[in-house]
This record gives C-alpha cells, structure tokens and sequence, in this order.
C-alpha cells in the first residue's frame, strides 16, 4: 500500500526498487495506491530531465503487477479512471482486502 | 478460501493536521466489512482520536472519535495504547470505550497478526 | 511585534519546533497551530523551554479552532482564534514557518 | 505559497481561513501554489459529504483573490491548463517573484 | 528471523523511529531506508538505544543506495543493498513501517 | 519600481526522501533571477545538501551538491548553518563551498529580511 504521490517522497521510487528485485525472483506483486499515491498513475505526467514515475508503474504493470487505485481518494483529488494509465484501474476496499487476503507480506508506506 | 486473516492497524498520526486518522478509519472498516479480522491500535499521536470531545466543526472538517466508536459495530478490535496516553499527559478517564494496552500486549497483537499496516 | 513563528506540525511526532524555539527573541510570538497545538501537552522539553521563553519576553498562542477540534486547550490569554492570528500575522515583521 | 495537496494535510484549509478574515479586513491576498499545492484547483475534485476544497479555492478567487500555480509541478503531476479551475492559471517563477516583491506578509506552508 | 521494521523518516526530524526501537525483540531487523539512512549520525539517544539492541539480538540495517545518496556510510556488515532488503523482506515473518 | 527586497529562504530537510531540497533550490535561482535578494540557508537535515560525495544514481535522482555549490552564480548567497552541522555529528570539511553561521548570525539574517520562505 502505497499512499505518497510522486515526486514529492521518495516512497514511490522505494516501491519501484523494491518491486522490481521481488519481481526477478519470481514474486508475485500488487500494489493498492491510497489516498496521494493514486497520483503516480496520471496518464499526463510529464517528467522533462527526470525519472518518470508513470513510466515506471507502467513498467511495474507490463511486468506483471497488479495496480489498483482507491476510487473515492481518486475522486477527492479530482482523477478519473480515464485519467490513470492503461492496465490499472480504480477500485474499493473489496480489492485491498483481496491483496491483504492472499499475500504472504504487506508493506505500507506512508508520511 | 483461504482461512481468515488477522491484521493489525496501527494508528500513529493526531487528526485533523493530516487525514490519515480519517483515511485509516476507512481502511478499517472496508477491510473489516469483507470479513478480514481487524485489530486497530491507537498509539503515540494517535490516541488523539480516542479523545472525547473533538468539536472541529471549526475546521469545517467530521469529527472523529465518535465514529472510533462505533468501530465495534462493523467488527474490529480498538486499542489505544496507554503509555502513548501517559507520554502525552491524558488520562484515559476521558477517552472513548476501548481496550487499554502497555508495551507488551502491543508486541503480542503484532505476533499475532499476519500483516501489519501502519498509517503514520 | 517583531518575529511571528508558526509551528504546525505535532511537537510529539516532529522536532521542527525546536527551530522555533531556538530563534525567538524578546517581542517575538510563537503560534502553535494545526497538529502543533499538542504542544500544550509537551513533550517534557518543550513545555521547560515555553516557560523559560515566557520569562525572556517571548509571547505563546494556540489556535483556539485547532484546540478546540483536538478536545485540548489553553489558559484563555494564550489562546487566540483565527480573528487573532489575523492580528498576528497584520502586526509582525516577517513570519516563519 | 502552498505546498500540499487537498484533504491530505490542513494546510489548503488553514490557508483558506486565514485568506477569508485577512479579506474581511481589507486585505489583498495572493496565493502561489507549489509542488503538491497545485492539486488544491483541480476542476474535477469530488468530495461527497465533506468540503470541497476545489470550491473553497474557487471562493477565494472569486473574492478577488489571485491564485497562481506553478506549471512545472502540475506537469510532473499530470495536471494541464484545462484541468483547473476558473479565475486560476499555471505560471512560474516571475510570478512568485511578483508576489514576493509586492506582497507585506509572506507566509509559506510545507510538510 | 521474525519481524522486520523498516524506518523510512529522518531520524533527527521525526520521532517515529522511537516505536521500532521500543517494540524490536531479539531475532527482529530494524531496517533504515531513506532519510532515516541519517541513523547512523544520531540522535545520540537513538544511537545509545542501538548499541543496546544489538546487544539484546536485534539487527541493524541500512540501506546502501539511499546511504550512497546522502554521502553517508555505515559498516559493511550493517549495510544492505535492495538485493539484500528484499532477502529481509522474504524472510520476515510480518513488516511494520 | 520597488525598491530591491531581500528573501530568506530556509531549507530544512534532508536530500532525497523528500523533494523539498530539490524544489527549494527551484526557487532560489527562480527568485535570484528575477532580480530579488536572496539569501539561502540550509540548516537542521538541510546541511545535509552541502554534503560532498552524494550519489543518488541508486535512486534515479540528480546529485543536488554540485547544483547547489553553483548557487552564487545565479546571485544568491548560500549559508550553511554549524550547529545543525555539529548536532548531525558531521564536519564542515566535507562541504561544498558556504558561508558558515551561528544561531546569532542567523537570526540577523533574518531580521535583515523582508520575507522568509521556509522550506521544510
């Protein structure tokens, strides 16, 4: 669970790193994005002379990774679900509950 | 279907400064709702919430510790942790209905829990 | 009124009052607003430091309307409201947060 | 100048209190909104059964209130032009540096 | 191994690294990431309350490449790359940030 | 045209885990070039900028040192405040080129500014 936007704190890059070398060993990985973290899946991010964050969750989810956005903080920061990149989606408490449900560890990062 | 999972929510952050008492409290309840076992601890600035009294009707913002209250209803556990009370000058006298617990009771819910989600 | 300071984030949880006071001066006012007005309940070292500040001339408020959502308070001549902070902010020099 | 987002931290809604009895009294206000500060204008903000910071913003703008954001921060948000609201426009430095030469009481709220 | 806590806030700014210090029993890892890489420079009551988990069984980690980011260092046994963070992360039985 | 003003711009936060440094150097060459009076310091986590040696290609991030060392060509001044350095057990042999002050240097800094921008 992920509920820091990008840019702003380094969270998002932690979970990228640490994602990716879960990932080469042959974890399974989901990330449910919470109240400011539904930002890192803008579609329109533009990141001259930086890392792009969009970029790398979009490569987290060609990769395999299921994202999940929470709908109602997506609404509160005034996102929509065309407005969050291909291959994630919005979605409720039912799907957090799912991931904590099935996984084996859970990390959150907050403030 | 795999067999119920406890998890334990721990609730760091004072209200109102930051919306991460509001937003845990959804997680909660969302995840107590789908059937999870859910163990909610209020400690360090987080045993704010459990203050009676609140009136941020000021702040033009919903106030918190009575729907704390009612966590019951939807089937979770609330503790506020007592040393975080005392570290902070409180008493528990003027707290919502909860579960007291010390250091050592706090180590036994995390030992107990499968996963551990922390909003600070 | 010379320096006004704004703390806001809890004095528990954060150490950025320690900025606050370690700059003020005789004239200056520390407001403790948002999270910060925890700051009525310590930590230990905050609350000696807010006493010998006091003693040197250095003015403390807590936002009543933050006060108030969190159940704590202040002794009346310490807390102002938002009308208050107005007057804080209109009479000091420059302000820090 | 503002920094956080809307809802996430009491920053947007302390900013408006002050703003509103600073007007009463006369005062000409004038808000730059920084890094996660420039999500407090997006157009699309929803916010069922709370305050809408959105309209708070837009409040202030119609009170007479000039609210800058900066354009590089809404663009490595994702934020364009067209997604904020009325009366509000990206702009840069030059304007902060407006702001700050004109301006008698400078007050800046972070993280 | 059994709990792994991993501290993500600067150390001298926030207090939060005070729950992973009071909670941590022998076999646990207290990982430091991000800025609270800045461990390895204090506070001084974090670094007596260190010395003296280590000697209670619990390990100390930080975390290479935000350590190499601050220009920081801590001893080569103590310091982990994300390779390394991520074998703590399989073998911790749960993890508290 | 009004007369020159002079900014005191105050950067408190460690590099990196925050984008709070990186943004504040944004508005130090912002404002510098636009013609106003800068003053920058860095102090608490902030000395941390000054810090020779850093290399964030670990995180995908720009090195913010050297940016910062090339300050004074934008116009602005940089401070690098010694007690937050000596508090963070560091030594000022191992910073970028800034002038050193003290608590009381400091606080002339600040009544010699109009306005003070805190970044923290």
């Amino acid at each position: 669970m992920l509920r820091t936007g990008p840019y702003t704190s380094q969270n998002a890059d932690t979970v990228y790193n640490i994602a990716k070398r879960l990932l080469s060993k042959g974890h399974s990985i989901r990330i449910y994005l919470y109240e400011d973290g539904v930002c890192n899946v803008v579609k329109q991010i533009k990141s001259p002379q930086e890392r792009n964050i969009r970029d790398m969750m979009a490569e987290l989810v060609a990769s395999g990774v299921e994202i999940k956005a929470c709908g109602t903080c997506a609404k509160f920061r005034g996102i929509r679900k065309t407005d969050i990149i291909e291959g994630t989606n919005l979605a409720g408490m039912a799907v957090l509950a799912r991931f904590a449900r099935d996984c084996d560890r859970f990390l959150s990062f907050g403030f | 279907m795999s067999p119920q999972k406890t998890i334990l929510i721990l609730l760091r952050s004072c209200p109102y400064g930051m919306a991460t008492a509001a937003e845990g409290y959804r997680v909660i309840i969302g995840l107590a709702g789908m059937g999870l076992r859910i163990h909610a601890v209020l400690l360090e600035d987080g045993v704010l919430v459990a203050l009676k009294g609140q009136n941020p009707s000021g702040l033009g913002m919903h106030e918190l510790s009575q729907v704390f209250a009612k966590l019951t209803e939807f089937g979770a556990d609330l503790y506020v942790h007592t040393p975080s009370v005392t570290e902070r000058g409180l008493s528990e006298a003027g707290f919502i209905d909860s579960n007291l617990i010390d250091d050592e009771e706090l180590k036994d819910l995390i030992t107990s829990a499968d996963h551990v989600i922390t909003f600070n | 009124m010379d320096n006004l300071y704004l703390v806001t984030r809890s004095t528990f949880e954060r150490t950025a009052w320690r900025l606050a006071l370690r700059l003020a001066q005789s004239g200056d006012t520390i407001c403790f607003i948002q999270d910060a007005v925890l700051a009525v309940k310590g930590p230990l070292e905050l609350r000696d430091k807010m006493a010998e500040l006091e003693s040197k001339g250095v003015d403390l408020r807590f936002l009543a309307e933050d006060l108030n959502a969190r159940s704590l308070n202040a002794s009346r001549e310490k807390t102002v409201d938002y009308e208050g902070l107005v007057e804080l902010i209109e009479k000091a020099s420059r302000i820090i947060t």
